[in-house]
């Protein structure tokens, strides 16, 4: 279906991957392939793409549940869904704080907001909101801070609001956190907090590309994981 | 008879009854302001529906309410001088004096533009727009464009107020010549008693 | 300002989808803001609601119905795809619509509020002079109209270059595709450090709605504001 | 149907920020109209450009601006902060600084389009009918521009009603402080089974610009139609 | 002297000098038309700034192009009847004639609206709005507002073109009236000699 695209395979990606995507994007076409076609937008936007029968060939997720769903609908290719990376839940600050957080029940966190907002994703729509909300609950702080939290867009905007001030404490994901000089990252949810934040791949049972399946075990592959640990994500 | 009207109007929640039977030539409608003369023009222009009755122009009939008969505007041919001008603001004076022309089937075509913007004096004007002109420039350019439709009959609702005395002079010759030569019906509504004695062949009292 | 090749081709694909909405449009934004000034049918309110529907939707909504009624499977799509084996999903064609729909509020109201204006003197005039209804139309009430069609568009036009939500929705964000400003502003925000690409897509999305701009603020003078200003609306005298 | 508390919560928010937007921006609006139809200054087509910004720009683009402007180390809001105590930031006032910003383009094209018709003959016989420039704006300028104003109130406040990008951008999405209808539509649409939410939210959205709408015509139809029309923009005769 | 003109009006790329010195009462300006009678009676009034000279009004100095003097419309107070008409479409014929009426000085306030609307036979029309009215009754809207609104003088542009006789000879005997209780200035434009031998006191050529 995709070919009609004129070249690559066309791969579906939530937008938090768009760096790592391109790069491997970029490796795959560096090794004799046609470039995959990326289209970077919401999970949510994707998955409902791909259940209107969509033309793509590859479905990267942000979280399982939109994985789930478009599984459910009948339209992954068989035994194609595998974990493609995690990533980290992190606390972050506006660039001159000094301040020092350390995730554990009961942590200090409405104290160290001051009365200010607290920036996360939307915690009753976007991913990220709900591991942060999940990891709070977790550690019996989610009661104090709940009325201060400021939900964003994606995480994206929470760090925005942060690196300008508008909030003093934000929780993104570490890769968002990494690059993004305006803000430092002052503490890191433990694992065991949250559910692991994991990005599911899959190829479509609509996907007619040669290169699809090639592509798909290309990101599986070490060479691929090794481009998204550049990144800051995790993958074994 | 040219004009055979026989008529009831709507305007306004009042009604008129409305009754011309014209001679040939020019029948001249007068009255006191605001008792249905601007209204009978629509009416046998088509613009204006009258609640009951019968309009024939020399024997063609146009509306009648009996017989289910209402021709549209644009197949009377009426060449209707509007009392409030009218002239297309969007259009060069010259386009504005064509405009009906353009319509008209060629062979129904008497007068040309030259002729007509000649004996009007509006030959310099045909670059303008209608909303810089004075007056009796914009009377003249609504008369003129009367003419230059072709018309079948004309209908004048005050077209002389705004001209000086040598141009109503020229325009009632070239009013009377195209009654004589084209043996055209004109309804004229005026106010100036020396214009329809001057002018009219018969007058109907509204 | 420099911009790279694939940044020229993403502004030549806004400049396209905007512009081929905007044309598309505008015959059927006239038909709707003629039926809105001028019919007297029931449920005249109902049809004013539903063009409003783009605007207090939120464009998601928007591209999200787009995309269940032009599916392969959906109603529209499914019939598209059978008769014409045609399919806008993924395509530029389903921007440019997404695009047109988007625009079609603003261009309905600006070409209404002139068509308002018009004054049925004129009309009538031209049907005395021989005009049918249909050449009355064209010759009088659109060239009057003329003030409205060209904010509208413009307006139109303007609202297609910023549309985001219900295009990435709709057709996804596919470079090359589907992937107009908004959508490589969006893509270069998701990225840390983005900030210097979003202002130089900003500033090129901004000259290009002012070139809009100025071309219309010419064909208004060429038409040497036909505008009512001046003619009245009316007639001379 | 039925909405939870909650939900009639968001109705009424929705309903404050984008009646607060409009009647708050409608003056400017006119202020730019007047300064875009009659103003003969250097720089109009670049005031012009300006007020086009929030159409041509993604909304998200427009919130960020306003975050950054607006940040409490913004230079507006640092400002606002020091004289007057106060913060748009998470805050319903900010919601509505964004839907007016957003809504302003099509009120100030709408407004300059009835403007541009006003026949400027009326304003000579005002004034020498006694009337100062701001009496005649007053009692002939202003009621003549009613259509254009009524139409771009109704136009700006079906938009303010669909404003998210820059709403949720700048303000973020705070339950009972800054989430207005589309932002809880969006989260609705954002987790997998959530489509009845997003319809109900979406019809409750449609009914309110439905009474916008309603309320309009009655006052259109109040003013007997002062529009062009008939009174042909001009003088009778 | 009533009316001392004596100025240079550009309008269109032409240029006109006219020059008007007018006894006391009513000075009637007649000419060709386009010839610049109702852009005279623009300066007058304020609306159109003349190239140069001067102009005064029962010795009160409204423009003097050496002297650096331009008195904005509405100081002026003329009661300016406008060859077209310019009645306000969002208001009320009642409205209309009591717009002049509300922004003068209760001082200089001479007439009321029910002599005025007695005087011209407009009274039924009071709530009706201007395109509802036919042509003589708007004409006489926009002679009552013009006589409501407390001038210091008047300017008629052909304000009698569409009355009837018997109104005509109403209005003519208003206007009479008016000049001579309260020495009203009059600028009158009119091709109709008949009305200009009747009413004028002096008669300027253009
Ligand atoms: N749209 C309208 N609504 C209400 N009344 C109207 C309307 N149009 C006209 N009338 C009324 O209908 C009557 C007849 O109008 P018409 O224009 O036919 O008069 P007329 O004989 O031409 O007068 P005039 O000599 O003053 O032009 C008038 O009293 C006028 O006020
Ligand atoms: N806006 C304009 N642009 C160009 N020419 C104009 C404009 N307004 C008036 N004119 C021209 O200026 C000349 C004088 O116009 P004016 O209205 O003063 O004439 P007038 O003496 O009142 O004529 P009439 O008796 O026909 O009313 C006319 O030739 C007219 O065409
Ligand atoms: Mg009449
Ligand atoms: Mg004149």
């Amino acid at each position: 279906a995709a070919q009609g695209l004129g070249k690559g395979p066309l791969v579906l990606a939530a937008a938090s991957l768009q760096e790592a995507m391109n790069a491997a994007a970029d490796r795959w076409s560096a090794l004799g392939h046609a470039r995959p076609v990326v289209s970077f937008a919401a999970s949510s936007a994707l998955a409902r793409q791909i259940e209107a029968h969509a033309p793509a060939d590859l479905f990267v997720s942000a979280d399982e549940d939109w994985m789930d769903d478009v599984a459910h609908a009948g339209l992954l290719a068989p035994r194609t869904r595998a974990r493609l990376v995690t990533n980290a839940l992190v606390i972050v600050a506006p660039a001159g704080s000094a301040l020092r957080l350390y995730p554990a029940p009961g942590f200090p966190l409405a104290r160290a907001l001051g009365g200010g907002k607290l920036a996360m994703g939307d915690p009753d729509a976007v991913p990220a909101g709900r591991y942060g909300k999940a990891a709070l609950e977790r550690l019996a702080v989610w009661s104090q801070v709940q009325g201060q939290v400021a939900r964003a867009e994606n995480v994206r905007a929470a760090l925005a609001l942060v690196a300008h001030g508008a909030a003093p404490l934000g929780i993104v994901y570490a890769t968002d956190a990494r690059a993004e000089p305006g803000v430092r990252v002052v503490g890191v949810f433990p694992a065991g907090s949250h559910a692991p934040i994991t990005y599911p791949l899959a190829r479509l049972a609509s996907s007619t590309h040669p290169d699809a399946e090639g592509f798909r075990r290309f990101l599986l592959s070490g060479q691929g994981k090794a481009i998204f640990r550049r990144f800051g994500f995790v993958a074994h | 008879m040219s004009f055979d009207i026989d008529i009831v109007l709507a305007r306004g929640g009042r009604e008129f009854a409305v009754r011309v039977a014209g001679g040939p030539g020019i029948t001249a409608l007068v009255g006191p302001s605001g008792q249905g003369k601007t209204s009978t023009l629509d009416a046998v222009a088509g613009l204006l529906r009258p609640r009951s009755g019968r309009i024939a122009v020399d024997g063609a009939v146009l509306f009648d309410a009996a017989g289910g008969i209402d021709l549209p505007p644009q197949v009377r041919a009426a060449g209707y001088v509007f009392q409030d001008l009218r002239l297309f603001p969007h259009l060069s004076v010259r386009d504005n004096l064509l405009f009906g022309w353009r319509h008209a089937p060629a062979e129904r075509r008497t007068l040309t533009l030259e002729e007509v913007t000649g004996f009007l004096d509006i030959t310099p004007l045909l670059g303008r727009r209608p909303h810089t002109l004075s007056g009796g420039e914009a009377q003249r350019v609504a008369i003129g464009r009367a003419l230059l439709s072709a018309p079948r009959f004309l209908l004048m609702d005050e077209p002389l107020t705004a001209l000086d005395p040598a141009r109503r002079e020229g325009v009632i010759a070239l009013i009377a010549r195209i009654r004589d030569a084209f043996a055209l019906p004109v309804l004229l509504v005026s106010h100036q008693q020396q214009d329809v004695a001057r002018l009219a062949d018969a007058v109907v009292e509204i | 300002m420099l911009l790279s090749a694939q940044e020229w081709g993403v502004v030549a694909l806004s400049a396209k989808v905007s512009g081929v909405a905007i044309l598309g449009v505008l015959p059927i934004a006239f038909a709707l803001a003629w039926a809105l000034a001028r019919g007297r049918f029931r449920g005249r309110l109902v049809l004013d609601a539903v063009v409003h529907l783009p605007l207090v939707l939120p464009p998601v909504v928007i591209g999200w119905m787009l995309l269940v009624a032009f599916a392969p499977a959906g109603p529209v799509g499914g019939w598209l795809w059978r008769t014409l084996g045609v399919t806008l999903l993924f395509r530029w064609t389903g921007a440019a619509l997404a695009a047109a729909i988007m625009a079609l509020p603003l261009m309905v109201r600006a070409i209404r509020l002139s068509l308002e204006a018009v004054d049925p003197r004129l009309e009538q005039a031209a049907r005395t002079l021989g005009a049918g209804p249909w050449a009355t139309f064209r010759q009088v009430t659109l060239p009057l109209c003329a003030p409205g069609m060209l904010a509208g568009a413009v307006l139109g036009f303007a609202r297609s270059l910023g549309e985001f939500g219900a295009t990435i929705t709709f057709v996804s964000n596919i470079p090359g595709e589907t992937q107009t400003l908004p959508l490589a502003i969006y893509a270069a925000l998701q990225v840390p450090g983005g900030e210097a690409t979003v202002w130089r897509l900003a500033v090129v999305a901004v000259v290009l709605s002012l070139l809009a701009l100025v071309g219309s603020e010419w064909l208004a003078r060429r038409q040497g504001g036909v505008g009512l200003q001046g003619g009245g609306g009316a007639h001379v005298l």
